[in-house]
């Protein structure tokens, strides 16, 4: 089980980087560094499962020396904060390609090549 | 065709290191060391029910407080950005009026949608959830809004003012955990009460409370600076 | 002391504060922002003055009152307190530098700006790898609003493409973080170190994109396109904090997780330094933009920061003084570099020539590129020298090139720059507006670095010895520079004439060295003297002229390696300052610096092999390289021959010399060039006579010294600008004394001690009255010159005189150089190079000749029949110079013959003995003193007799005889001293063909072709960025773990 | 060390006697050269003739000091060459003043009157003069190159640079003469000699019928009467030092005259077979044959 999900996040991760270097329209490459980004997500979350074991809330404080059975709280407390870096990282983006939008009319990549060398 | 091949190529030498990963990657019948710690002493420590709560709030307060400034200045760039455009080319757009399944729905929803993030971000320590997640249903809220009034100008000024208490609050609960417990943000600034109830797990419920606030004012910011840009031409 | 945390608090509550009473505070969120900074600056400062102090160790700052790993814990220690310290000072700065601006755009700036300074000050003590992760985010976030501030099509595209390529970077070090999260099951930065996991293959991939993760956040090139365009598109304020800031917080980011990843990465991470030290310089070279230049410059001092971090294994306990010194220079100079240009608005690096309309700003520019490049007495001087010497005890030959060619590289475009600021025509451009506000932070970081280096200096070995008395003395001069030149001439010759005198006590056991002070500081004197004859305040010279002249002199003295480099460097970037003063100098003294530089680092290399080789940073060490002895001798010579402007390494010195000031000329020509000489001099005693390993050096030296006279001679015959015809007379002058100091005996050193007195004087003397001339006529060429003789009598005699003695006719002095030469190839068996270098010394007639006759002689130009003598101030020196000549001529053992008996204990060759006036070698005899007489005596017995055989001579008038071959228009067409060895050119002129200069053309186009050619891989496409990247990960991971 | 008024004197008679060998030479050998050309030529007393009328011309112009000076220069490089040179071996009186300097101190002196005389015909402003004076110079750059090397092997030979001592060296027979002993080196300076002497075909300095007469086309008069002088004393000193350096000196006035004048014969003689040639043909002519012996010179001591 574990193994088929954390290989569907790989393969996001690699569909994703496929899509941004590969996509030509600003929208569709923000598409696809979302999915880059859900990729690495799901990853991480069965970094901490634990065969056989519950969702990390106890019902009552565990007695010293036993550890109750539970999934690792790190990997969950750290995909929390790295769905909301995404978010702010994604806004960002949107509100970048409004701005290019305002500026060229246009979404296509090939059109912003003003920078070079 | 040639670029096509290339990017193949790479997404190939991709796929080789994510390869590499996969075979370094064994399923788990234990717990990491740092893990174990927390099931063993989280809850007696912090006095969270909720384990991924006490490792967010507590143990690493300091990435939430990131989280809650990433949050915070997306908002700001995004109301920075988005607001300064020369006057002449701000043009209201003719809109569609909204359907009235829409309209009236969400006069039904709004209150419902808004109870309902309050009490994930209030029962964050206890249940799953938590700030976040509350604030991001309250913002689900306000889209939902946006959505059956397109014209309607959120108040900034409330908006702001929410956003700017409950993160100004954070920060001096985490201070305050530098003066009466064992460093910033430790949650044992109150008392930890009884495992289990609301009224427990120290400061982690107020943090909570504040971190929904902020964040449930943070996206609806953002969101609405979106529907306003979109508005215009 | 305040606890570091609070700089975030301070941070993020004054930034939700704002928001909240952000329209209610309009007025004084300005100030609010400046306080919090100053805050935070005070915070960490005091933490520096702890740990500068001693009064407090490296502290752990937990959070949420638990332990690590369990919590995430920040570290202060000394690195972080400098860190932190320069981020927020850097921070203050750059606030008040874009006051206005942020006042202008409202709150959310401030706030982001805050937040922006914050998440550095995080990054750098955090000791929590996803705490780390989360603060390089609010980094990069907050870099990506701040970049919007410019509100620009430009500016809109650079942040897309920044965004997309450091969220595809840190989605990759997330990976990385999990992974390695779920091998050692911990966070915390230094159990993971503790786990070793570099070394456990399955965990190899995590390290490695943690690695890779932090390297490409450093924009490694070629993956650094969109970092690039950063710098390009965004308001010069924030390219300041990118350049300073953000990359002095991830190259410390870096050097903390390294430890990660374990010692067999290092060697990758230099490498990528290396990779991307040369080739952004590279690039760099082609690049006018002024903002991406810097970029450019940036990124190449970031890689050169990896390659120290990748090489710390070698470098020991030095990394720290190495990588900071580095680090600090470049992040003053870059802050205050991208301040200025954001004072300019310049689109184009050839339009900071209007930073001359503000003196201040031009002074601090210049501070600002050689603090980049490494000169004394800035902080990266030090540095480099320690790491090239650190490196070399470790015997990493090939990265001491490697950074020595990236620096190298980054000095062709900065001081092509310079020179563009200096020399460029800027009426054209728009006046300065600069309020305070701008000033003060380009203030700071100049006179930083000015204290830092001064503060730096005794941590070096023998850096105490150092004198920074003269360099005082300059700075006193700087500030009076508003006073007229006679005022600022005479304290400038009092301080030369006091510094004379403070010094001959320490030298009075050395005549080498006493000599040498005669030559450099009673050069000075004369030379100075001449400048009596400007007018107006001549601002900058003499501040420039005395470096030079205290460079100099810190040669003489010199007893540590360090101490001779520090003062070479200064006498370096003191007569870059003086040449390119001179109308069309930009050119010439652009590639004198560029030689200069070469030449300094080829010394640097040779001294870092003595040091390798004796643990021993004095002079004395150069006495005793036992390690790659003939490579360092080679390119200590090379490095010297540079100044001396031997064969191959000579094409900027014709410029140079022809273009600079009257005045100037003799300075660099007659004084400066003995710099290179001292230095071979000093070099080959060490050697010593029978050093197997400098043999062959000294055969193919003296080979060159040889052709360096027949090109240098054969080149001034052939030149028709006059004070280009001296300048190529000083190669082969020079070649002579290389030629004389390579036969290593000790009559071919007495020649070239000879030589070495004679061109003093002579071309002293040539250059005054030359120069003088060629200032009064308003023309170089000679043949638009002619019959000044009439005009300036005094001027012809000491013409005159000094072509004698060029000539080496007897009796003046220059006989005596040849005399010796002869006696002294006979006794080394040097016969071809012999008959070479006489051959050539004929040669010297055809130019002499010229010289004289085209300038003096000949007919009387129709616009100069009003001429009149040159300046008294510039003859009466020249006079005593000439007095000089005759005493030298005519009582040549009162000098040779001291020289000689210091020469002895060195060589045990065959030497010239002396009874009284007769001087006597075992070939053959020369009196100085009789021949003066028989001379005297006889020229005067003749005179005599013809006058008493002439009439009343009528005198002619210039018309009374034709002119059959010179007319006054369009003199080139027909007059006779145009092209006046037509004949010769046609039979031997193949031989002075500018090969060696078509040779360094070539070479430099190339260069500028593979930066060109190269560069075309950042083509704007935010999709070949992200490529970049990609292809940069994988060919990494190809490398190492795919063991490619 | 010897300055007293003896020496002084002889050395003034030693002067009178080379001046008017000088003279008597030139008039032989244009003498010579007119027969040989077919003509009769002129009467051997002519050049002291030209001397008395060249010296008591009544008028005479001046372009300036050095114009003036130049021939001081001149006569002083003629006169300083055999100042410095012992004339005849073993004796001290007419060794003149040569303990001042040896053979590098003569080869050097040459120049004072070169620069001397294209000094003063340089103010002159007369271009003739300042073509001549470029020619000459361009020459003697490369005549000069197989001098040299002729001088190093001699140094290298006898291992000093004293002309006494080489003199000394080659005495007992003609079998002693460095023209026997080091031929090559020997071979290559009568080579360079030819251009010293500036007769046919190195005699575009002065080039008859192109330039006037060189360098000194505006010398007329007194000062051109000194520029005789001194072209007598030179070449008897040229001669002279070629006869101490290659043809075993001379231990007496006879010797030294038979010596001179054969190799000043050898110029004249060589003079009047071949023609003129270009200024870049004769620069190059020295750096092949006389320059490769020159080279050999030096090979075969190494």
């Amino acid at each position: 089980m574990e193994y088929i999900i954390i290989s569907i996040g790989f393969a996001l991760v690699l569909l994703g980087l496929y899509g941004i270097m590969y996509m030509r329209n600003l929208m569709r490459i923000i598409i696809a560094f979302t999915l880059f980004n859900t990729g690495i997500n799901i990853v991480m979350v069965s970094i901490g499962y634990i065969r056989n074991a519950s969702a990390p809330i106890l019902d009552a404080i565990p007695a010293a020396g036993t550890t109750p059975n539970i999934v690792d709280p790190v990997p969950q407390a750290l995909v929390l904060t790295a769905i909301v870096i995404g978010l702010g990282v994604t806004a960002l983006m949107l509100t970048y390609v409004v701005k290019l939008h305002q500026d060229k009319k246009s979404l296509d990549i090939n059109n912003f090549k003003d920078l070079k060398w | 065709m040639v670029k096509k091949f290339l990017i193949l190529l790479l997404v190939a030498g991709m796929g080789l290191i994510i390869f590499d990963l996969y075979q370094a990657y064994d399923s788990k019948e234990n717990l990491s060391t740092l893990g174990e710690y927390y099931a063993q002493n989280g809850a007696e420590e912090v006095g969270a029910a909720n384990l991924v709560t006490a490792v967010v709030v507590t143990y690493r307060g300091l990435d939430t407080l990131g989280e809650v400034s990433i949050l915070f200045l997306t908002a700001a760039i995004l109301s920075f950005a988005l607001s300064f455009r020369k006057e002449d080319e701000i043009e209201e757009k003719e809109l569609r009026p909204t359907s009235e399944i829409l309209s009236i729905a969400s006069q039904v929803l709004t209150p419902i949608i808004m109870l309902v993030g309050i009490y994930i971000f209030i029962n964050g320590h206890l249940t799953p959830g938590g700030g976040f997640q509350g604030g991001a249903v309250i913002a689900s809220a306000i889209l939902l809004m946006l959505m059956a009034k397109p014209k309607l100008e959120i108040s900034h000024k409330i908006i702001g003012f929410v956003e700017s208490i409950s993160g100004l609050s954070f920060i001096i609960i985490g201070a305050l955990g530098i003066v009466l417990a064992g460093g910033f943000l430790d949650n044992r600034i109150m008392s930890l009460g009884t495992f289990g109830t609301l009224l427990s797990a120290g400061a982690i419920p107020l943090i909570y409370i504040f971190v929904g606030l902020k964040v449930g004012a943070e996206l609806s910011n953002i969101v609405g600076s979106m529907s306003h840009n979109q508005n215009e031409k | 002391m305040v606890g570091p945390i609070y700089i975030i608090a301070i941070a993020l509550g004054l930034a939700f504060a704002m928001g909240l009473f952000g329209k209610a505070l309009k007025g004084i969120t300005g100030a609010l922002l400046m306080l919090g900074l100053a805050a935070m600056t005070f915070i960490s400062g005091q933490w520096l003055w702890a740990f500068l102090t001693d009064s407090v160790t490296t502290t752990q700052i937990f959070t949420a009152g638990f332990k690590p790993p369990y919590s995430i814990n920040l570290q202060m220690g000394m690195e972080e307190a400098i860190l932190t310290f320069i981020i927020n000072v850097a921070g203050l700065l750059g606030a008040t530098y874009m006051y206005q601006t942020f006042s202008k755009k409202g709150e959310q700036l401030k706030m982001i700006f805050l937040v922006f300074i914050m998440s550095m000050n995080v990054t750098v003590m955090t000791r929590d790898m996803f705490n780390l992760f989360v603060f390089l985010e609010i980094e990069s976030i907050a870099l990506a609003g701040l970049v919007l501030m410019s509100n620009t099509g430009k500016a809109f595209q650079a942040g897309m493409k920044y965004l997309i390529a450091t969220g595809i970077i840190s989605g990759l070090l997330l990976l990385g973080i999990i992974f390695a999260y779920s091998f050692t099951g911990t966070l915390n930065i230094d159990d993971m170190i503790g786990a070793h996991l570099g070394t456990i293959k399955a965990s190899s991939v995590a390290v490695f994109l943690i690695l890779v993760a932090f390297i490409l956040e450093l924009k490694p090139f070629p993956a650094n396109g969109w970092g690039l365009d950063v710098y390009t598109a965004a308001h010069p304020g924030i390219g300041a904090l990118v350049s300073a800031t953000v990359a002095s917080a991830g190259v410390y980011v870096l050097y903390k997780v390294m430890p990660i990843a374990g010692q067999e990465w290092y060697y990758y991470v230099s490498l990528i330094g290396a990779l991307t030290f040369v080739g952004s310089n590279l690039m760099g070279t082609r690049q006018n933009t002024p903002n991406r230049l810097l970029g450019y410059s940036s990124i190449g001092q970031v890689g050169l920061l990896m390659i120290i971090l990748g090489l710390q294994d070698y470098l020991g306990d030095k990394t720290a003084f190495i990588a900071f010194g580095i680090l600090i220079s470049h992040y003053a100079a870059k802050a205050g570099l991208f301040w200025i240009s954001g004072i300019l608005k310049a689109n184009d690096i050839k339009d900071w020539a209007a930073l001359r309309k503000n003196p201040f700003l031009l002074f601090l520019f210049g501070t600002f590129l050689f603090a980049l490049i490494g000169f004394p007495p800035f902080p990266s001087f030090f540095a480099k020298w320690e790491l090239i010497m650190t490196l070399s005890t470790q015997g990493q030959l090939v990265w001491i090139a490697v950074i020595l060619v990236g620096s190298f590289i980054e000095g062709i475009y900065l001081f092509r720059w310079l020179g563009y600021a200096l020399k460029l025509d800027h009426s054209e451009l728009p006046s300065l507006n600069i309020t305070w506000n701008k000033m003060i932070p380009i203030w700071v970081m100049g006179m930083s670095l000015y204290v830092l280096g001064v503060y730096v200096t005794p941590m070096v070995e023998f850096g105490r010895y150092i004198n920074y008395i003269p360099l005082l003395f300059i700075l006193v001069m700087f500030a009076l520079d508003f006073l007229p030149v006679y005022i600022k001439n005479t304290l400038s010759i009092g301080g030369v004439v006091w510094y004379m005198i403070d010094l001959w006590p320490r030298i009075e056991d050395d005549l080498m060295r006493q000599i040498f002070a005669v030559i450099f500081l009673g050069g000075a004197v004369i030379t100075l003297a001449a400048g009596y004859s400007k007018k107006g305040t001549r601002k900058g010279f003499y501040p420039m002229a005395l470096l030079m002249f205290a460079g100099l002199v810190g040669i003489i003295e010199a007893s540590s390696m360090i101490d001779f480099f520090f003062s070479w460097e200064l006498m370096t970037a003191g007569s870059y300052f003086l040449i390119i003063r001179g109308k069309r100098s930009m050119p010439h003294a652009y590639s004198y610096i560029l030689f200069s530089i070469a030449g300094a680092y080829a010394i640097l290399m040779g001294f870092g092999l003595a040091y390798g080789s004796n643990l021993d940073a004095g002079l004395t060490a150069l006495g005793n390289i036992s390690f790659l002895p003939t490579l360092a001798y080679s390119l200590l010579a090379v490095g010297f021959m540079t100044k001396t402007a031997s064969l191959g390494l000579h094409i900027w010195l014709p410029g140079a010399h022809g273009e600079a000031e009257s005045d100037v000329s003799p300075m660099v020509s007659a004084i400066l060039l003995k710099a290179g000489v001292f230095g071979l001099m000093l070099l080959f005693l060490f050697i010593g006579t029978d050093n197997p390993n400098a043999t062959k050096l000294l055969y193919v030296l003296g080979w060159v010294g040889a052709l360096t006279t027949l090109v240098g001679n054969m080149s001034a015959a052939f030149q028709e600008d006059a004070k280009r015809l001296l300048a190529y007379s000083s190669i082969a002058q020079l070649g002579y004394v290389l030629f004389g100091l390579a036969i290593m005996t000790h009559m071919g050193w007495m020649a070239s001690f000879t030589y070495t007195i004679n061109h003093f004087m002579f071309k002293s003397i040539l250059f005054l009255v030359i120069g003088g001339i060629v200032v009064k006529l308003g023309t170089h060429n000679m043949f638009e010159m002619g019959g000044m003789i009439k005009k300036m009598p005094f001027s012809f005699i000491a013409v005159l005189i000094s072509i004698i003695v060029i000539g080496g006719i007897p009796p003046l002095s220059g006989f005596a150089g040849k005399w010796l030469f002869y006696n002294a190839i006979i006794e080394k068996g040097w016969y071809f190079q012999g008959a070479i270098i006489f051959f050539a010394g004929i040669i010297a007639f055809l130019y002499l000749y010229k010289l004289i006759h085209s300038v003096f002689l000949g007919q009387l130009k129709d616009n100069h029949r009003n001429m009149t003598e040159i300046s008294w101030w510039i003859l009466g020196p020249v006079y005593v110079l000439i007095i000089g000549i005759m005493i030298f001529s005519a009582f040549p053992q009162y000098v040779l013959q001291p020289i000689g008996e210091m020469l002895n204990p060195y060589f045990n060759t065959e030497i010239v003995s002396w009874e009284g006036t007769k001087a006597f070698t075992k070939l053959g005899y020369w009196d100085g003193t009789t021949i003066m007489i028989v001379v005297g005596t006889a020229f005067v017995l003749l005179l005599g007799w013809l006058i008493s055989l002439s009439r009343k001579a009528q005198k002619v008038k210039q018309f009374n005889i034709v002119y059959a071959a010179e007319r006054p228009f369009r003199p080139e067409t027909t007059h006779v001293s145009y092209n006046i060895y037509a004949g010769y050119k046609k039979a031997l002129g193949f031989l002075v063909a500018p090969g060696i200069t078509n040779f360094w053309n070539t070479v430099s186009d190339m260069v500028l072709d593979i930066a060109g050619w190269l560069r075309r891989i950042y083509s704007g496409s935010i999709q070949n960025y992200t490529l970049h990247v990609i292809v940069f990960i994988v060919v990494f991971y190809l490398i190492t773990i795919g063991g490619l | 060390m010897d300055y007293s008024l003896t020496k002084f004197l002889w050395t003034l008679l030693g002067l009178f006697i080379v001046t008017n060998w000088g003279l008597l030479m030139s008039s032989t050998m244009r003498r010579i050269g007119a027969r040989v050309a077919g003509r009769y030529g002129i009467p051997w007393y002519q050049p002291w003739i030209d001397l008395a009328k060249l010296y008591s011309l009544r008028s005479q112009i001046t372009h300036g000091t050095m114009f003036y000076i130049g021939p001081v220069f001149r006569l002083m490089g003629g006169v300083g060459m055999f100042l410095f040179m012992p004339m005849i071996f073993g004796s001290a009186l007419w060794s003149n003043y040569s303990f001042s300097g040896d053979l590098i101190l003569i080869l050097y002196f040459q120049f004072f009157g070169m620069l001397g005389m294209a000094l003063g015909a340089g103010e002159g402003g007369q271009p003739y003069s300042a073509i001549g004076i470029s020619r000459g110079l361009s020459q003697f750059t490369t005549i000069e190159v197989p001098m040299t090397l002729a001088v190093i092997s001699l140094a290298i030979q006898y291992q000093t640079f004293s002309i006494s001592d080489i003199v000394a060296a080659q005495q007992g027979g003609f079998m002693n003469w460095t023209v026997m002993t080091n031929p090559f080196a020997t071979i290559a300076a009568m080579l360079s000699l030819l251009g010293a002497f500036g007769h046919s075909p190195f005699n575009l300095v002065k080039a008859p019928n192109e330039i006037p007469i060189g360098p000194p086309t505006e010398y007329h008069g007194t000062f051109l009467g000194v520029l005789r002088t001194n072209g007598a004393i030179l070449h008897v000193a040229e001669a002279a030092l070629f006869m101490n350096l290659f043809f075993g000196g001379a231990t007496s006035w006879f010797e030294l005259i038979i010596k001179t004048f054969l190799i000043y014969f050898w110029s004249v003689f060589v003079g009047t077979v071949f023609p003129r040639f270009r200024i870049e043909q004769s620069v190059v002519w020295f750096l092949k044959w006389p320059t490769i012996l020159g080279i050999i010179a030096i090979i075969i001591y190494l």
